[in-house]
């Protein structure tokens, strides 16, 4: 394993310090427990934001943390689900008055440890609601298992539900409003390499030279099924087709449409892909009206990609255009 | 006579050094149908756990064990941490009132930390998870109490019970947890959860043996 | 040779069509001869900026293609200078009457066909003016060598003299402004993994599972020297100690600090850097006043890191402050 | 008798097919001190020459070396580009008047060629660069026909004298073009523009010996 790390035992604590001298004008960190903050946290009559899970996702979820997006983010230890005390620390902490929404993506650990957070704060009197963002179609759904993984919808629902709580939604609205995205959004990514988490030292996965791993998740587990590399027209095909079937999308919605690399794969892979893609969903009377392409939602180093794409309506195409002033996301301001 | 305190935290300081031993071996299990955290976790977790139980003195089995649950909440994270967590709290909960704890109350804790699993993680036995190590171990610690055994006997029965219990996950499609996502492919692997279960008992075994 | 394309002699053309698909408010892409222009040029009146280069380091310089930053790119083949007829066709489309400032990094190839495009284009009465930028300490400067390279400074170098040629700068204060940049801004990198051009297959050089390339360019050539790969600390030592010499930047300084991914390191690393670097800096006496951390001048999936430290003046520090909207960098719109 | 401007047409044809079949030898040499490109570009470049020859017909040889030129300039990029584009220019412009080159044609437009190319890349012998084999070749060929070497002659002196030049670059440390930057670490390897320029001159030889 080649990092440029000091230890695998500190690589999260001292990575987040390095982000908060590099944006101590939008976010305040707190070392332990490990909380990101908007600078200017609470918002005073404001729904508080708050998102969180493992580290090694960057820029998710801390360089999402500032005006129109979070009010904070929880990182837990590399690919591992934060714990109570730092959600709890970040309810308390953005709490203004209007509650906290916790956006929650859909893995056991990231559930359960939500879970016993909002139980806590419920306690304290804080008016805490959660959504589970589960947009991974590689995963069948089904009451019998853990569901689908929440994977690239849930940067989309953080931007839009976080510019709705900028304006003033209530936190009524703003869980609706998260819903609804959720119901709107589906996923799916594919792996040329894997990724090497710093403690395990290997690979999370074996991969032959001309293999890929398609329908990943985002914390290096392996995909539903390996195949050989094929051509770029192909890929697409096997990540967008699965998506386009399962909402369905058809011919005349509005959508967005989300490139994201996992980390490892270069922008000039990233928007032949996205290009491929565009005439796709041109060809299928899809109307892409806003594009978002870039390493958004990554694994660490990993070499791949993954489709997000979003049904609009007039209401998220202006929360989406809304201001934004994060680390990682910025426009309007 | 039965466990004090003292024997309890000694048990768990047992545990830990278990779970450091294994740490490389629970997470290749977890490498191969989860994140590859598993071990890393746990250890994290009874590392911090034997930090706070350091120069502290518990003084019921109770408190011992709210001390670990409560630490394994706030340092393991992932699905490992709330479920051991929660099946300490429950544990805590059910020895409440014991200042040494027999037979029976080894049974109760056992059976009161399986439920808080199975509350928490909602998982059936057969969804190739610690349910399926904890859930015949209860059943054989119950049974050995039954049969008038002592706590060395009943945590004896357990382990043998969660060691089988998790090599039978071997074949299972998992249904729960992060293994779940690679369907058919989960099949062939030892859940990690069931084994670090089955490692727990028999270190608490090995304990109360001694 | 893994990769997201569909066949490498296709891949910069495919490329640059998902590119201004996702981009077409932003940017023109022209395919043949390839440019990439701001949507709205010419700008009357305005010095037109025109940067190219290699393919395959982006997303530099299409990416930073719009206002407050260059007028037009010209992408070669992957890591291929381009041509004088890209250069040319660049010149005539932008000059807004002004003149135009030919940004050009310090390599035979680059400086050779910048150089024939400036004649053909004095030959049609444009006023044309070329700078060079050659910031990468890793190489040492002679008169009887091809002299330094020139990496991450320039960026920099666009970000500011853009904002000034935008606020309506002559062409000689933009010179000016340019060669003032180029003096005061140094680089270093180097390389966990080698990339791989696609139309080559195999890796650019090799390296073997425990070494690292120290002093290497942004073209997949060799550094100046191998070494084992080493803590973070040393790392980032080997790095800024010649960057810091050189000029040399000595404490009172102010500095902006950029931290660099060569493609394939992400976020959790090179914020561990960054950090490092900026406790070294301010040990140093040192004042970071502002830092510029990501992917923004990269060698395709390549893994490293390079840090370009630029002395700043109170101008320069407003310049880069200003607002800058194109398809990778943006701020203040 | 000269060449005509058939003929450079056909020795050209000639050149395009050996840079295509020594594209990946090219490219790996520069893979070794450069960037491992110059195959790519010398063939990008010859196969859009075929093809702006292809039904062309320049009526001498200077209009076919200028397409050429013109050609490499826009298709090549890199620092091959500039330089061969300007050493066929600039042999273009020495042949200008003629409808027919004899040997001295080919010595003048030769000498025109490595001006060309020194003036633009201002490198001298020694430097570890396709002056390394373009220059001995000009001295060699001049040297054939003073020695009253007819084309095939001169043409042939000129591929055996760039031939050891180009091998003659191994041991050097280079200190012009992507080369220069490996310091020390660019000796032991064969400069890629040396070896092409030898590729060129041994095609445009067996052309002519034909
Ligand atoms: N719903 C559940 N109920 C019971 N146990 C579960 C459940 N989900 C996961 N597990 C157990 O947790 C183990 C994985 O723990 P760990 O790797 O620490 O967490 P994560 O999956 O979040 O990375 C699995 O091997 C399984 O035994
Ligand atoms: N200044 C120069 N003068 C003469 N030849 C040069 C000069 N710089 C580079 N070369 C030649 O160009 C060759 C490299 O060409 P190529 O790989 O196509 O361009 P690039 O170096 O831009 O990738 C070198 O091997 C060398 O022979
Ligand atoms: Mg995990
Ligand atoms: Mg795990
Ligand atoms: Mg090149
Ligand atoms: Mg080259």
């Amino acid at each position: 394993m080649k990092k440029i790390i000091n230890d695998p035992s500190t690589v999260v604590a001292e990575s987040l310090r390095g982000f908060a001298l590099a944006h101590a004008d939008l976010v305040t960190v707190q070392e332990d427990p490990a909380v990101v903050y908007r600078a200017d946290a609470p918002v005073p009559g404001k729904v508080a934001l708050i998102s969180g899970g493992g580290s090694g996702h960057e820029p998710m979820h801390g360089g999402y943390v500032g005006r129109g997006m979070l009010s904070a983010a929880c990182p837990g230890a590399v690919f591992t689900s934060p714990t109570p005390d730092q959600m709890q620390d970040a309810i308390t902490k953005t709490d203004g008055g209007a509650g906290v929404l916790l956006i929650v993506k859909n893995y056991t650990g990231d559930v359960l440890n939500f879970e016993t957070a909002a139980e806590l704060a419920a306690a304290e009197d804080v008016e805490v609601r959660s959504v589970v963002v589960d947009d991974d179609v590689a995963v069948k759904d089904s009451l019998y298992t853990a569901g689908r993984r929440g994977v690239g919808g849930t940067v989309l629902l953080e931007k839009i539900v976080g510019a709705a709580a900028e304006r003033g939604d209530d936190l009524a609205a703003c869980e609706a409003l998260a819903n609804r995205v959720i119901a709107n959004v589906r996923s799916m990514g594919l792996a040329l390499t894997a990724c090497t988490v710093p403690h395990v030292g290997e690979p999370s996965f074996d991969l032959a030279e001309d293999e890929i791993e398609v329908g990943i998740g985002i914390h290096g587990e392996p995909g539903r099924q390996k195949m050989k590399i094929a051509p770029a027209d192909e890929l697409v095909d096997r990540l967008l087709d699965p998506i386009l079937e399962d909402l369905p999308f058809t011919a005349g919605d509005r959508v967005l449409l989300f490139t994201n690399s996992m980390g490892g794969t270069p922008p000039i892979e990233l928007y032949l892909a996205h290009g491929i893609a565009e005439r796709k969903l041109a060809d299928a009377g899809i109307t892409v009206e806003r594009r978002f392409v870039g390493p958004y939602i990554t694994s660490l180093e990993m070499q791949g990609m993954s489709f997000t794409l979003l049904k609009l309506d007039d209401e998220m195409v202006g929360l989406w255009d809304a201001p934004v002033h994060t680390p990682a996301l910025r426009w309007g301001v | 006579m039965g466990c004090t305190a003292s024997d309890v935290v000694a048990a768990i300081k047992a545990v830990a050094d278990v779970v450091a031993e294994h740490k490389v071996e629970l997470t290749q299990l977890d490498r191969a149908i989860g994140d590859a955290d598993h071990g890393e976790n746990l250890n994290r977790g009874f590392t911090a756990v034997l930090a706070a139980l350091d120069g502290a003195t518990p003084e019921t089995p109770s408190a011992v064990l709210k001390t670990v649950a409560t630490t394994l909440i706030s340092k393991v994270g992932g699905a490992a941490g709330p479920l051991y967590g929660t099946a300490f709290l429950r544990a805590a909960t059910a020895t409440a009132k014991s200042d040494e704890l027999d037979a029976a109350a080894v049974v109760a804790a056992l059976t009161a930390a399986l439920e808080g699993v199975v509350a928490r993680g909602k998982a059936e036995p057969g969804d190739k998870t610690m349910v399926d190590a904890l859930e015949p171990a209860v059943r054989a610690s119950s049974a050995a109490a039954d049969d008038g055994g002592d706590v060395a006997a009943v945590l004896r029965a357990a382990a043998d019970a969660a060691a089988s219990g998790a090599e039978a996950t071997i074949p299972l499609v998992a249904r729960k947890g992060r293994a779940s996502y690679l369907g058919e492919r989960s099949a062939g692997h030892l859940d990690p959860g069931a084994r670090s279960s089955s490692l727990l008992l028999r270190a608490l075994a090995d304990v109360a043996a001694r």
